[in-house]
């Protein structure tokens, strides 16, 4: 493992700490925490508050979202392991303006329960709190036999969505309808040239031979549903394309946003190229989408491989929100 | 058989000895089926109960137990944090007005079970606690039952929890949270001896 | 190899079409060439143009920073080549609104030349074009009898500050003058972790053991000044901020920005850490910078590894320039 | 001696020829001490002059240098595009006035120290270069005579382009511009015969 860090047990706390020394016009930590809510008080005054976060390792998710438009407050967890409810908690109580907090969790077990507890803990102070699970990743099958799909890039588009709407002065019972609403429409799925290396670990989590790819790796380095040799990006665009073609039963006739997302080690000459391809391929359907957007959103560490989101736009507003400016670090 | 504060700083100390004992072992448990961290998650979770309760020193039953659960919650994160977390809980909140050993353990079965939705069979320490605790009641906890509930989650395909994503292939594997469960009721009945 | 690539000789064309087809509300494609102007035609009207680029690999420069308050146009060479004078001299032409034309070019004398001969091009035009030559690189020992200082992510800074200035109504004079006050001021050091792989080569540009690493590297992967075991980020921002440091005679009483740059496939994480360290090694001088950011800015393809870049704000304007508001894909 | 048309054209088409054969070894070269692009960027170049040439069939000397020019430098770039592209630029310029090959190089010669600021020395195209204009002038020019000044150039230091930031590490490499650019003047020598 070859990393610019000092302690492999103190990357988060380090990481913060940079983070917020670097940013102070967007983010201030949380002191006695390792969440930060935004510098920007006045942007939050009679608005609902939007608190996001889960393990480490995906930046710039969550903390990079953070500001005017879009999270009130994030909360980092340890790497690939959930934030503990104290820490949650003490974020929705800095987020929290007397209009409620809404809460956007990916669907993992341990981020769920620890976000529900920090949700008990805040509904003892009067502080009312909702909730969206994100499962975004339609790698996995879903079942109400299992935890379910995970929650991955799509995510971004729920914090950018929601964060417009807040900004907007909606209420919480709005944010719940208008999150309710868009999440089904939203669609990720991903493919990995090389796993993540988890600092504390120190070697990857799997490992790919020097001509394999997996497809449908989770941002944990979650094993995928088929290993193959690697392929030219027109060919991984239609893989990826015809998975959710199947889901969301793509058409001409509707609206789509689209995120191209690096997984922290692909370069954006890749991720431009196979932007490229997910638009031909699109475009031979008849469908060019109404939002498009390519970088590293969610990532996984130093994790090679890209992810592809798509969103339906089923009501006008949700496009507008998506082009809502926000002040943050990296939308 | 009842809790009292002399035997939950006993039970956790012991506890925290043989998590801190199998650390890697715990971990490398969650290495196929998990995320690889299930050892350190519990590790350092235990070991601030245990500064807790030395540093703290809670004056009634109700309080260590509260003590124990907070440290748990707020130190171990993940999956296993909660749940842990909730059972400890759960037994603080009946200790008020109940201190029987069955009766908490079984509020603290109920905890798990509805914060993390998982039943009998889904390969998770549900499978241990829901062994132990009707035993608790009968009197009739062995360690051979513990160690039987442990390893019955082998042949399981997990349904919740990360080794749910592997489908078929958590087929074969123990699942970490029921050994450690495993250690939390042997420790209790060494505690107990 | 393993790269979510097509063809390893058509990259550069295939991402200028991809990033073109994703940020149609920035960039738009100069027909014929590899060469992107603003779409935001208005935002050009009545304003001296600013023209960039150079060999792509750098992604998101110089493309990234096209748009209302920075570049007016970026030209896309073939991989780690400058583009050509044919292709430079369109961006000229497209960037002209009357008020002159001004390049920033990095100091590689292929660019030189090319950017060169295309200004000689432009001149038949009657278009009036002046240029700096950005040479922020200090690993390489500035001497009258080389190539001097090579141009890297300092480059940035000078895309910002000149674009504002443009953006306000500075004349093609005012920016000479400008660019020429701000470019001594601007000092920028690397340290690879691995070198960059052209996709047309297919393999990296040198390799460095699991546990080396190299100070001084260009971003082409140009050798650079010493080689040796990976250290603790500190160490590493101690190395760098000192050789900054000599140059720059960095001091309490002066005012300076900082940008922290990954080099394509370091992780954000590290990126926070190292930040960290700098602002840590520089607070211990009584040094707190007015302007600071990281990210992937000036990359090297897939290159492991993180530069520094520290410009003293000799003027507060500067600072101004820095902060004023761009609507770019990057920035 | 004088330059026509039809002598352009087999210089460039023989100059092709030999790029194109050599186009790995220059590259090879270029590794090293550059890129290692050297040979891929003439070959594209060439192939793009060749294909110029033809196609468009020039009706006389300037227009025809100007072809070449223009090829090379839309197709080139890096270093050697504007260099080589300027070389011949500058032979068109003067092509209107004067046809002698002593003369035109001459100027080409001086268009190429002007682009890059090179000198003799700098280890660059500009010690071969400078090498055979006056032997051309002279009339002396020979095989042997151009491979010595691209030999020079191995024990040389880099002062300008990519090489110079190796510094000495520089020393003890050909230089693969002068290597091309022997290319060309063998090129000619052959056209000649
Ligand atoms: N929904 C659930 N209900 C009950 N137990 C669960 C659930 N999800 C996970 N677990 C338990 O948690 C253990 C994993 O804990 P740990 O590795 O610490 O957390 P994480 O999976 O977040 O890394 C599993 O082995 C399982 O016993
Ligand atoms: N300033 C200069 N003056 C003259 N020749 C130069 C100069 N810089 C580079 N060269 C020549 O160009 C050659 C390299 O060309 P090439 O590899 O095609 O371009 P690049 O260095 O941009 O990759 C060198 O071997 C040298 O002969
Ligand atoms: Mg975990
Ligand atoms: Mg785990
Ligand atoms: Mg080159
Ligand atoms: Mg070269």
């Amino acid at each position: 493992m070859k990393k610019i860090i000092n302690d492999p047990s103190n990357v988060v706390e380090e990481m913060v700490t940079g983070l917020a020394g670097m940013y102070p016009q967007y983010v201030e930590r949380i002191p006695g925490t390792a969440a930060l809510v935004r510098s920007d008080k006045d942007s939050m005054t009679g608005k609902v508050g939007l608190v996001s976060g889960g393990g480490s390792g995906h930046e710039p998710a969550h903390a990079g979202y953070v500001g005017k438009g879009m999270l009130t407050a994030a909360v980092c967890g340890q790497v690939f392991t959930s934030p503990t409810p104290d820490q949650i908690y003490e974020a929705i109580k800095a987020a929290d303006q007397g209009k409620g907090v809404f809460l956007i969790v990916k669907n993992y077990s341990g981020d769920v329960m620890n976000f529900d507890m920090a949700k008990d803990l805040a509904a003892m102070d009067d502080i009312e709190v909702r909730s969206i699970v994100v499962d975004d990743d339609i790698a996995v099958e879903n079942s109400l036999y299992t935890q379910g799909r995970r929650g991955v890039a799509g995510t971004v588009f729920m914090h950018k969505i929601l964060g417009a709407a807040a900004d907007q002065g909606a209420s919480l019972d709005e944010i719940e309808e208008l999150a309710k609403a868009v999440l089904p429409h939203i669609n990720t799925i991903g493919v990995a040239l090389s796993a993540a290396t988890v600092p504390e670990v120190g070697k990857p989590g799997f490992v790919l031979a020097d001509d394999e790819i997996e497809y449908g790796v989770g941002i944990h380095s979650e094993p995928g549903y088929r290993r193959e040799k690697i392929k030219p990006s027109k060919d991984l665009a239609q893989e990826l394309l015809s998975k959710i073609d199947e889901s969301l039963k793509l058409s001409a006739d509707k609206k789509y946003a689209i995120l191209v997302n690096g997984m922290g080690a692909t370069p954006l000459m890749e991720q431009y190229i196979f932007s490229k391809d997910v638009l031909d391929w699109l475009g031979a359907k008849g469908i060019k989408p109404v939002f498009t957007k390519a970088g590293n959103y969610m990532t996984s560490i130093d994790m090679a491989g890209i992810s592809l989101t798509v969103m339906e736009i089923v009501d006008d507003k949700w496009l507008d929100y998506l082009n809502y400016p926000v002040k943050t670090i990296a939308w | 058989m009842e809790l009292t504060t002399e035997l939950l700083d006993k039970w956790m100390a012991i506890f925290a000895e043989k998590i801190e004992a199998n650390k890697a072992y715990l971990s490398d448990l969650d290495t196929p089926i998990g995320d690889g961290d299930h050892g350190n998650n519990m590790a350092r979770g235990m070991s601030a109960v245990e500064e807790a309760l030395q540093t703290k020193k809670p004056a009634d039953l109700t309080s260590a137990l509260k003590l124990v659960a907070m440290s748990l919650i707020s130190k171990v994160g993940g999956a296993s944090g909660p749940l842990y977390g909730t059972a400890f809980l759960e037994m603080a909140k009946l200790s008020n007005s109940e201190t029987d050993l069955a009766r908490l353990t079984e509020a603290a079965l109920l905890g798990i079970k509805k914060r993390g939705g998982a039943e009998p069979g889904d390969k998770t320490m549900v499978d241990v606690w829901s062994a132990v605790v009707p035993a608790l009641a009968k009197g009739n906890l062995t360690n051979d039952l513990i160690q039987e509930a442990v390893e019955s989650t082998k042949p399981m395909q997990a349904k919740k929890g990360r080794a749910s994503y592997l489908g078929e292939r958590s087929i074969g594997h123990l699942d970490p949270g029921s050994v450690s469960s495993g250690y939390l009721f042997t420790a209790l009945l060494e505690a107990e001896a």
